[in-house]
């Protein structure tokens, strides 16, 4: 199935764009305005704002109909396809499966101050009605805050024996997370520790695909929650058992 | 609801102006029909469809009346007519009527006695089946939760089956009224377009079929939402009562029926839409329908600050016809508009006290708001906004039909996404400020108050002004809108006459009655 | 000078880009709204939100890098250059060029009942502090109001002996303006009176590029009035004069 | 200002309870210094620059006396000790200083008598430097009108050439206050990076030199706009009283100062942090620079409706430390923020109440008040509308500092659009919504009234828990955004040390002197 954007009518390819313009508003940064919108593939791109917002720049609004459409039987997702359990199953679970605590470490790591992530996803009162790791039986939640050094960390999930380290990361100007987290992949490697461990991403710019192509398991955006995370991560630690 | 200290004096002066205003055009009205209110008798006795050429067949009659008969007597006459001598079979006859090449007016004709006799059969299966429409749609009324606002937005896409697509999705979302906007050019069409259409600009076909489409749709998602969905379309036109009779066939449970809207914006004549007016309202009532009223339109040409009191002159003259028309105050949908320009200082203030003004004169009136449009440009985040601070007025003022204002105003005709935005907007409002209206109280004499005092008083004098003058002379001067129109112009005053003596309209007749009964 | 749209630094190429998928919101939904940005010419767009906004209908809001630029110098704008006149520099060259009244017919045409804007142009009053051409000394204005059929609008033409006609066009859903703005030139060519008069089309949506396009003398969209057309049309007159 | 019946008597209370508080820590203060109050007095000397692998010279001497010397006298003993050798020839001993390796503690240490009389004409010239900036932003604001609310927005593209350029719009476009964001990081470097930077991250460094360039473009601007664009940058964190002397030499107008936000979110050490806050403070009052509060923090990791009083409590607390460094209430910039859940019923009543509360209590204080941040979704409409809304909290209550919500909150640092529709945002409201402030009244008893009065109830009993536990032990047990910090953990404990018996600091000497001779 060919899938276009829809403003009002199937197929329409109608959207809407936004930019700034680093000219006068002008007829002439109008016509550029359009002329960019062609090149992205806008059929009759119009303009319908346009304004100084700055000596030297201007401001636009266009819609238009996009010609480019998406084969949407052909569109695969790196995607956790597992159903979350709850967190009764999970500790039952875990119980079943294995006769000590699961360690989980996490933290917000580099220059990171945001815990606001992290602690939704391990702290004992949890986030939007989802209980943290905290409160499970069967896990040993440690939650370092924020502002961790990668060093630091590794560090502690020698010292505590770490099944799962999570990192949460907030901040991607100028992909600061990129580095910070390809760093730890590299650290965890130096220490022979990378296959021991069950490596786990988290943030608001994080999605599973990202986190897979930077060298980890799995990768955890807005609305999930500690559920998905343990399901995920027992899962996996059974599955790695065997 | 006081908290404007509006002088009650000055509301009666108000009404018993209006009142006056509309006896004299009722008396003009009372004296003649039109060929549409002679279309719309034929389509309550069940005259329906359209001949190979697409005519409809009330028109194809009414003309042939017109041509070859004495259209003054009424349609009703002739169709009564022909139906005694075939029998009373209307099938038969329409069938007859659209093969043969004979004119309704070679049936011999029917006494004048006879003609309700004859008749009554008919129109009363259609308005049983209107009555059984209003039952249906109180007991969805009752059956579900009612809010104070109804959310109110339209849909436009041109096509039947792609509008219904709109208004599932914006009623998911939590629209309690789905408008659909009439194709433009459709309201100076001297007949109403047959069938499903899908194919309209800026708007879809109101037909009879599109009606009950749509309809059968939001029934649906009524029931999925346990909430009644209302269903809104425009008579406004040349056509407003063939218009109304669809709705109430249908179960409509709103129209845009107004004809100054008619006279103003569309340069129909206004011999014209003052009679039709009337019967398509009779139509209405009679139905448990709510007309919208345009006066929110004079703000469109006209300043929203400097002629605020047009809006509220007219509401009362509306209300007047209304009355007139056995309408309840429950179902007159008064307008108005938040259109001042963002730019004027305290602006905000002034939209608040307008709009609990117009709450507090007609506080039993399901008052129909309408956002900003004029001063919306293509800034959207900016519409945005603008539109917020409606939804805030309607909140802190407790509006009835609220129709949604939308980023993309100024651009187009709503996208399905524009739609939920607006929806979004409007609850957030609902939700954040749910108590703020009965929390606040206004400063004594202070701004909000001294606008709502000063647009009543100048409200008082233009009625006072428009009473003397009448009416015809004061849409001739231009008093709303800044428009004016001569009362021989515009379209569809050929399609006006005087009744006879022995006219008969035996729909009207027999609406009439059925109110003096209750 | 190649531009790009600017976010916070020069050439970063940031754009916003808003639509709907006629698809339910999920991973797929986004990943091929991803899709779509990617064919647009957007540098690792990300998707920052994304809504089901109707059974089987999702919204989203994306945020990315556009690899595209325009040379700003190479672009070519249809425009009107001259500098408008004011009022009264308009009634001198009437009165200096012409012995008799110019005549201006203006009208919303076909099914258009729009008249704010013709009025604006028009009107004694006038609009936003420019007053309308029924104010000028040496023109004759004729304002025929909305819903005006392009037969009758040419019959009007005839009648006044009309040197400029202003013809008015706001509703341009299924493009309406284009069919009916056409029909009006190929009416007066039947005629024979194309060359006889200025022909001035306006409108929310109308360029001066678009209605040369459509065989229009030219085009006046929003922020333009009275002056702007009267300068136009007059110097127009002279120079056919000649 | 009285609207909301809040009870005198209870805000008294707070007062006295934060005043224990405060004198609780003032005296802890007073026992020690830290090496950013060291490296601040050398700044104020006259020391500056970086030696040749890029570390502060400040840092260096400071570091040298921790090691070398007996840091416990302060280093003006060390500095003035080198400066009488040298004969008083700073610039040639920095020269010396970088180029040997010596060590200042090889200079023959003075007696404590000397120490002040050596440094005078050094501190004296960058003291009345600073005094010159104090007279320049007034003359310039006593030049220009005023507003009650100032337009504050950040520039944060980590380049300090494209910070301008950001500024520059922004205030053309109608910006009052330029906040130009740190990198992140920034605040838990020990040290403060120096010269022109332009690569950082999220933010730029705060450097001098930065400073100096914002400056001087921020001046060029309100020449030609005839606004004074007031320059805004962040103290809090390791080197807390540097930037404040920075900032007085470069003419800043407000700075970020608080303990409480760098013991909570950065995770500083709270003895070091509160040391170095007095001296900042200190140096902020002597320069009339306004501080800003951080107390909107705590409801981006705790509940806005059920900790509100935590915000009000700080409020509090702050106000007591600022007095205690000789700030003037119309330098006390207290933070609070809009920050409820946009779903929670009546919410913006919520706002309203909080927002009209600070006011009301703090009737001299800049407020600057904090847009939602932590509800702020993608959806870039929706929060255009939640900045709308805050806008106008703002403009019914009358907030000094108004920190502007961006529609990509929470998506990036602000794109010029973003930046200038948020402005236009502001505008509007404040256009239309002119005299809403003095038109309305809130309901006696009603949820506005009763919400402000709860909040202040929980207040007071905050502040007396603390008061009895101390303010350390508080921090412990993580009374404010539910975030416990022990006392001898953090960063930056290892910079504080307890003062000797001859312990001089001359800045902060000359600073207290002329605050009780004025
Ligand atoms: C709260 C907040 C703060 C607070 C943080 C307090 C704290 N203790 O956390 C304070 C005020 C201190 C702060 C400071 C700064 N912030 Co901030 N902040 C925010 C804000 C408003 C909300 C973030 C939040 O708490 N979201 C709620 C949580 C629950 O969502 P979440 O993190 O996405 O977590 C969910 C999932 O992602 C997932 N998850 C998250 N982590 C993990 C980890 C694992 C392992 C898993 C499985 C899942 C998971 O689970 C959670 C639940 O579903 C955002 C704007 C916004 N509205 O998003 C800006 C924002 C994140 N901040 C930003 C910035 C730049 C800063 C500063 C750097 C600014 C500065 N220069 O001063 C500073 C310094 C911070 C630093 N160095 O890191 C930017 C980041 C821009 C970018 N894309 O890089 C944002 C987007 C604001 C903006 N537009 O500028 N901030
Ligand atoms: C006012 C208005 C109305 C009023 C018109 C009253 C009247 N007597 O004019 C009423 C309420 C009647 C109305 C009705 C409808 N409207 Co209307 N209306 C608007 C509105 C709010 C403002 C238009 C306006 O007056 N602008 C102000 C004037 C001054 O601007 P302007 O026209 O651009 O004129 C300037 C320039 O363009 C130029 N100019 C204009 N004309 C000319 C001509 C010449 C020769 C020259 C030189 C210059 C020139 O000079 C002017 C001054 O600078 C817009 C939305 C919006 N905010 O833009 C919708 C809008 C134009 N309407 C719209 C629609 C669809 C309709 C309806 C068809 C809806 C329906 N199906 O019922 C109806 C029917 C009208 C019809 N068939 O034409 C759409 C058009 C969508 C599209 N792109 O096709 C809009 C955009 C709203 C929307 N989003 O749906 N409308
Ligand atoms: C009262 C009334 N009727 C009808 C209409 C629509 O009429 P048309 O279909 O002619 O555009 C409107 C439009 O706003 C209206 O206000
Ligand atoms: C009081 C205070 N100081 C400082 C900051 C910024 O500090 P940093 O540069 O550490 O992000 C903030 C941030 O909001 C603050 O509120």
């Amino acid at each position: 199935m060919k899938v276009k954007p829809y403003g009002d009518t199937l197929n329409d390819g109608k959207i809407q764009v936004s930019f700034t313009l680093p000219v006068e508003r002008s007829q002439k940064g109008i016509a550029a305005a359009k002329e960019i919108a062609k090149q992205m593939g806008l059929l009759d791109p119009v303009v319908v704002h346009a304004e100084a917002i700055g000596d030297g720049f201007s401001f636009y609004i266009l819609y238009g109909s996009l010609i480019h459409s998406v084969d949407y039987d052909k569109i695969q997702v790196e995607e956790i396809t597992q159903k979350a359990l709850s967190r009764k199953e999970i500790e039952t679970l875990i119980a079943k499966e294995f006769d000590r605590g699961i360690v989980f470490i996490g933290a917000s790591t580099g220059t990171d101050a945001h815990t606001v992530g992290i602690d939704a996803i391990m702290n004992m009162k949890g986030y939007a009605g989802h209980y943290g790791l905290e409160r499970y039986n069967g896990i040993e939640a440690f939650n370092l805050g924020s502002q961790v050094l990668n060093e630091e960390f590794v560090k502690m999930a020698i010292d505590k024996k770490a099944d799962v380290l999570l990192i949460s990361q907030t901040v991607t100007q100028k992909d600061v997370h990129l580095k910070n987290l390809v760093e730890l992949v590299e650290l965890l490697e130096a220490e022979g520790l990378r296959d021991k461990i069950i490596l786990i991403a988290g943030g608001a710019r994080i999605t599973h695909e990202l986190a897979k192509e930077l060298g980890y398991d799995a990768g955890f955006g807005p609305g999930n929650f500690a559920e998905d995370v343990a399901t995920f991560a027992i899962n996996e630690l059974i599955e790695r058992k065997q | 609801m006081n908290k404007l200290n509006l002088d009650e004096i000055k509301i009666a002066s108000c009404r018993k102006h209006a009142e006056g205003i509309a006896v004299d055009v009722q008396n003009f009205i009372n004296l003649h029909s039109t060929v549409s209110v002679e279309r719309t008798v034929l389509r309550l006795l069940g005259v329906d469809g359209v001949d190979d050429f697409g005519v409809p067949i009330p028109n194809k009659i009414v003309d042939d009346v017109f041509k070859n008969g004495d259209i003054t007597l009424g349609v009703s006459y002739y169709i009564a007519s022909a139906l005694k001598y075939l029998n009373n079979d209307l099938d038969n006859f329409i069938k007859i009527y659209i093969k043969e090449e004979k004119s309704i007016c070679d049936y011999p004709l029917v006494k004048k006695e006879e003609v309700d006799k004859i008749l009554r059969t008919h129109y009363q299966e259609y308005l049983s089946r209107i009555k059984n429409n209003k039952h249906i749609r109180d007991s969805y009324l009752s059956k579900h939760k009612r809010s104070i606002t109804d959310l109110y937005v339209i849909v436009a896409t041109g096509n039947i089956d792609e509008d219904v697509t709109q208004a599932v999705a914006a009623a998911k979302a939590g629209a309690d009224i789905i408008a659909v906007i009439r194709s433009t050019g459709q309201s100076l069409l001297d007949y109403v377009p047959y069938g499903k259409t899908t194919e309209g600009f800026g708007g879809t076909f109101a037909t009879q079929e599109n009606f009950r489409i749509m309809r059968l749709a939001l029934d649906r998602v009524s029931d999925e939402e346990g909430r009644y969905i209302k269903l809104v379309n425009y008579a406004s036109g040349l056509c407003m009562p063939e218009i109304a009779a669809m709705g109430a066939l249908e179960r409509l449970d709103m129209l845009l029926n107004d004809s100054m809207y008619g006279i103003i914006f569309r340069d129909i004549n206004m011999q014209r839409t003052f009679v039709d007016q009337y019967f398509s309202r009779l139509i209405n009532a009679y139905s448990g329908i709510i007309i919208n009223t345009g006066e929110d339109n004079y703000l469109t040409t006209s300043d929203a600050v400097t002629e605020a009191h047009t809006v509220l002159a007219s509401q009362f003259i509306n209300e007047a016809f209304a009355k007139k028309a056995h309408l309840d105050e429950s179902l007159m949908g008064l307008g108005h508009a938040f259109e001042i320009n963002p730019n004027v200082e305290d602006s905000f203030l002034y939209e608040l006290a307008q709009a609990e003004m117009a709450r507090e004169i007609f506080p039993n009136a399901p008052l129909k708001y309408m956002p900003p449009t004029k001063h919306i440009n293509g800034n959207i985040f900016r519409a945005y906004q603008q539109n917020a601070m409606f939804n805030m007025v309607t909140t802190l003022t407790n509006q009835s039909i609220h129709l949604l204002g939308m980023m993309t105003e100024a651009i187009h005709t709503p996208f399905m996404s524009d739609r939920f935005l607006a929806i979004k907007n409007a609850k957030m409002v609902q939700t954040t400020m749910k108590s703020f209206a009965s929390e606040i109280e206004f400063k004594e004499n202070g701004i909000v108050q001294k606008r709502a005092q000063s647009v009543l008083d100048e409200a008082v004098d233009l009625l006072k002004q428009i009473s003397t003058e009448g009416m015809f002379q004061s849409l001739e001067n231009g008093v709303f809108a800044e428009t004016k129109r001569p009362i021989n112009g515009g379209k569809g005053l050929d399609g006006v006459f005087k009744k006879s003596s022995n006219y008969i309209n035996v729909v009207s007749q027999r609406m009439e009655e059925s109110f003096n009964e209750s």
